[in-house]
């Protein structure tokens, strides 16, 4: 089932749920390797974010609702992943364009944009222990389950494993971006606290998609 | 956590107001959003100057706003780089139509968020360049890290280059200034102790009472390495000898030497450090012309200190003397 | 105990190197006995201003030590007033035929040491007057105490004392403005974590996470109450109470506002404070028309801080105005 | 037996042994109700007195060397006890005068002209938790053994007993004098470190005539 702006507002609310549940993770993950403030950070702009969306129009498009997300990002957040998953968003809204529902093939564009958008923003490559390590294998497990013929909500959920593998993965690595590449070799152990903040905002889209097509199949 | 506040949410607006309390005729604050200027600003025909960046590190940037230095800092969240919306309204504030100079400690964020800020405002027709400081010997500059920290150095870029544009040089020629002033200066630092940052609550690290970090941020980010305590003058040699080397400073240089104290470190103890390094440098003919000492780029209440070595020339001292009226820095007015 | 030094028994003559290395041109430092002057003392014709004290309050007394304030600061043991013969020999030093001032703080180790150096000084032929400095309400002045102490309102004495002097106002006239000033601060002050003095290596009091002390003093003392900790705009009001009431401060007023950190507080938190203070003095009808705001009078690394109030008038904030030129203050020049 | 130079060196340098020795204990009763600097400061003036003690010349009287440790303790020591025990040993060389000898009433006039010589400094009075309170019954209790003929050794015995409880009698108090005075109730429970330390000194008196009397008695 194509998912439809009512989908990205369940999206944003459960997201900003999740970030707000995991923030004391999020800053004890960037204590270990970063300056301490990623969950505090992600919860203010999250919650900006939810205080905007009753202003939104009844016709809004997904891609206008994503824009609003982006624009609230980066007018609140701040820090590194203030401008750079404000970026994912700004650049998703922009391949969702003019859509007023998503199908998997649009969902593919929408992330593998919202990725872009970072890696041009971050200039990470995989394996620098990013959030770029989330929303690579989950654009990439987002494209597989696509081609195979899933649906929209097992495209998502599909990108929510690969992203929370992808965030698993980060912990023995070295960074090679972000504060944590100040600490070589004693970044060793600790998961990236990007990876894991995108991989619970993916896990939300897909727990969301989920809930829509039960409910639209119930209904 | 036992900390001087009211709420971790208003650390930022409750400090801002007490600075405007603190310097009124020397400041203005503005809010929603908020960022601190010059109370005569703009000029006419004067470069514009900001910085600015997670709060945290008072007096840094707020503390250095004022003649002869900055025309605006725009404070962020604690340890967080501020958003392009006070970055923007700041440079929008302060632009006398010579352009402004965006001057920006190297990370991540404090960097995305100022170029983000700079795009905008060069969409409004103003034309801005930026600095960015990245002084910290302690990283590497390489592909394998997000190349060196803005530190302690960032004060001697703000002073020098604010004295740059109060004499009336161009922007191209601040922005020159500017980035000289970043070429020649390296610093190194250490910790006691970690910094709490209130929202989180906890010290930023746990090290033991027998521990130092060598070779840390201002971020209350662990350092490159963990040590036994040393001797003040043995952790002097740790942190001078990388800066030294790197530039590298020769016999017959003239520098400025700084001896930063990063918030819970007491004044006393910062001169015992100085008095090494000064002995240090005369002992490999490095003549000490300048000085500074004391608490200017701070981490909270850590303790724990950096050495800042700028390599100097006539016209750098020249404009390290210029006249300078801020709340943290003040001389010849 | 873990600090930034090498040998707790060197950390005052190391901390006095640094000084001179630091403050060159400003300041000379003798040793043997130990002192700090103003490069160019004696100033003929001048009435000397000399205090001193304990060590580990800096930038107190060697930080104001230059044109306009201080002629000499005598630096003691950590926390321990100096001997008679530093006092004398910098007595002499600065004497420039005017007389010398000795600005001392109310605490029965300086006022009996500095009353012997004025004694033997006499004996040399050299006019020494004092003033005894005992700004702190949280001790009650009775004969059930040693009086008052003397604490952060020390500085404003010394720089407006140190003002009238440089303007050529005789012995007794720099005295009496001493006295005036003095007459006119009331301070307070609280600490959230004790200071630890080297040779000691323990805290100097035992205190909980949840704990606070109010009414402390500069030197590890206890406060008057332990109370649970607060937020700071109660804890402002706690200490502003009974500097108010004590003098009293009334509507209409003018006055100088002074928050003071104790040395490991950091400079984001001091401005949360003065916010306060500043705005419950707005809300009684007295105006602050001057302000200083930092780390001047410190107790090592304590966390805390204190509020002085000066009730000003117009020779007062002249003399306040005038240029001041030494290592932790400066203006005008 | 009348007690002479070679008295007072051995009870100085017995002096500067026990406060050595009990220096941690004299900074932990300061830091309880002062600023934790007393043990320190006599430690630094009884070894500065110490380190002087060689350069006494072979004739010099007792009052030159209590002299010697006046004005040495008033030079090096700072802070309260400075200059109160430094007036103490200076008054107390004022009245031994020229002789060569101290006798036993020789030994309760400098024992009172210390105690006077710290009361006109310091102010104080019985009951204010000071030094004072150790000194005035040592003093009155030497009084009492002379009176009561006791030799030489037996008065400093008694006043050092008398020192002792004197010193522990400040314990309830609260204290009128001194960095005490500030923290009114707060100083209850605690002995004034001054009285201690003069106990302590007053006790090496003792002990070291009691050693020279028994080494006289012996040879
Ligand atoms: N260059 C980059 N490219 C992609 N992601 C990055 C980059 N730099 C940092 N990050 C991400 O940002 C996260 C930190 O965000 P946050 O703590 O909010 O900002 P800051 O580092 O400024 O405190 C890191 O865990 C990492 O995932
Ligand atoms: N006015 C006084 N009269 C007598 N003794 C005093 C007086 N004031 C303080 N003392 C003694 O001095 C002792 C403290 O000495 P010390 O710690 O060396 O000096 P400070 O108080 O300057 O740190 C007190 O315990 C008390 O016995
Ligand atoms: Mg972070
Ligand atoms: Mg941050
Ligand atoms: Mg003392
Ligand atoms: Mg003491």
């Amino acid at each position: 089932m194509a998912l439809g702006t009512g989908w990205v507002v369940d999206w944003v609310r459960a997201s900003a749920e999740v970030v707000k549940e995991h923030r004391t993770e999020l800053v004890r993950l960037d204590r270990e390797i970063g300056d301490g403030d990623h969950g505090e950070n992600l919860d203010r702009g999250f919650s900006a974010v939810v205080a905007k969306l009753d202003g939104i129009e009844a016709d809004a498009t997904p891609g206008a609702v994503l824009k609003l997300v982006a624009t609230t990002l980066i007018s609140t957040v701040g820090g590194a992943s203030g401008p750079l998953l404000g970026t994912a968003y700004l650049k998703g809204a922009g391949a969702a364009g003019a859509a007023t529902e998503l199908d998997a093939d649009a969902l593919v564009a929408v992330l593998t944009a919202a990725r872009d958008g970072v890696v041009l923003r971050g200039k990470a490559e995989s394996g620098d222990k990013t959030m770029v390590d989330a929303w690579t294998p989950a654009v990439d497990a987002a494209a597989a389950a696509r081609d195979a013929g899933g649906s929209e909500a097992e495209v998502l959920a599909a990108a929510a494993d690969a992203a929370e593998a992808g965030a698993a993965a980060t912990e023995p690595w070295v960074a090679r971006k972000g504060r944590a590449s100040y600490l070589g070799e004693r970044a060793i152990g600790h998961r990236d606290p990007g990876a894991q903040s995108s991989s619970l905002i993916l896990r939300a889209a897909a727990d969301t998609a989920a809930a829509q097509t039960a409910a639209a199949t119930e209904g | 956590m036992k900390k001087l506040i009211n709420d971790p949410r208003a650390v930022v607006d409750e400090a801002v107001a007490g600075i405007a309390a603190a310097h009124k005729g020397l400041l203005v604050v503005q809010t929603d959003p908020t960022f601190i200027a010059r109370a005569d600003a703009p000029t006419k025909g004067k470069v514009g100057l900001v910085s600015g960046g997670g709060s945290g590190h008072e007096p840094l940037h707020g503390g250095f706003v004022g003649y002869g230095m900055l025309d605006a800092a725009v404070p962020g969240a604690v340890f967080t780089s501020p958003t392009p919306d006070p970055i923007l309204a700041a440079t929008k504030a302060v632009d006398g139509g010579a352009g402004v100079l965006h001057i920006v400690k190297n990370y991540t964020g404090d960097v995305l968020n100022f170029e983000t800020a700079a795009d905008l405002a060069s969409a409004e027709d103003i034309e801005v360049r930026s600095v960015i400081v990245d002084d910290d010997v302690a990283v590497k500059d390489s592909l394998y890290t997000a190349g060196r920290r803005g530190v302690a150095g960032t004060v001697l870029v703000e002073k020098i280059a604010g004295a740059a544009a109060e004499r009336g040089d161009s922007l191209d020629a601040v922005a020159a200034i500017a980035e000289k002033v970043n070429g020649q200066v390296r610093s190194m630092g250490m910790a006691l102790t970690a910094p709490i940052v209130p929202h989180a609550g906890e010290p930023s690290f746990d090290i033991a009472e027998d521990e130092i970090e060598i070779g840390i941020g201002i971020h209350g980010e662990p350092g490159r390495v963990r040590i036994p305590l040393e001797p003040a003058d043995a952790i002097v040699d740790r942190l001078l000898d990388p800066i030294l080397e790197d530039l590298p400073f020769q016999s017959g240089d003239k520098v400025l030497l700084f001896v930063n104290g990063m918030g819970g470190t007491p004044l006393v103890e910062l001169y015992i450090a100085f008095r090494r390094a000064a002995e240090v440098l005369e002992g490999k003919g490095i003549e000490v012309t300048r000085t500074l000492v004391g608490n200017y780029v701070t981490s909270l209440e850590m303790q724990g200190f950096s050495i800042s070595v700028l390599k100097l020339d006539d016209e750098l001292t020249e404009l390290w003397d210029a006249p300078v009226q801020t709340a943290a820095l003040r001389w010849g007015r």
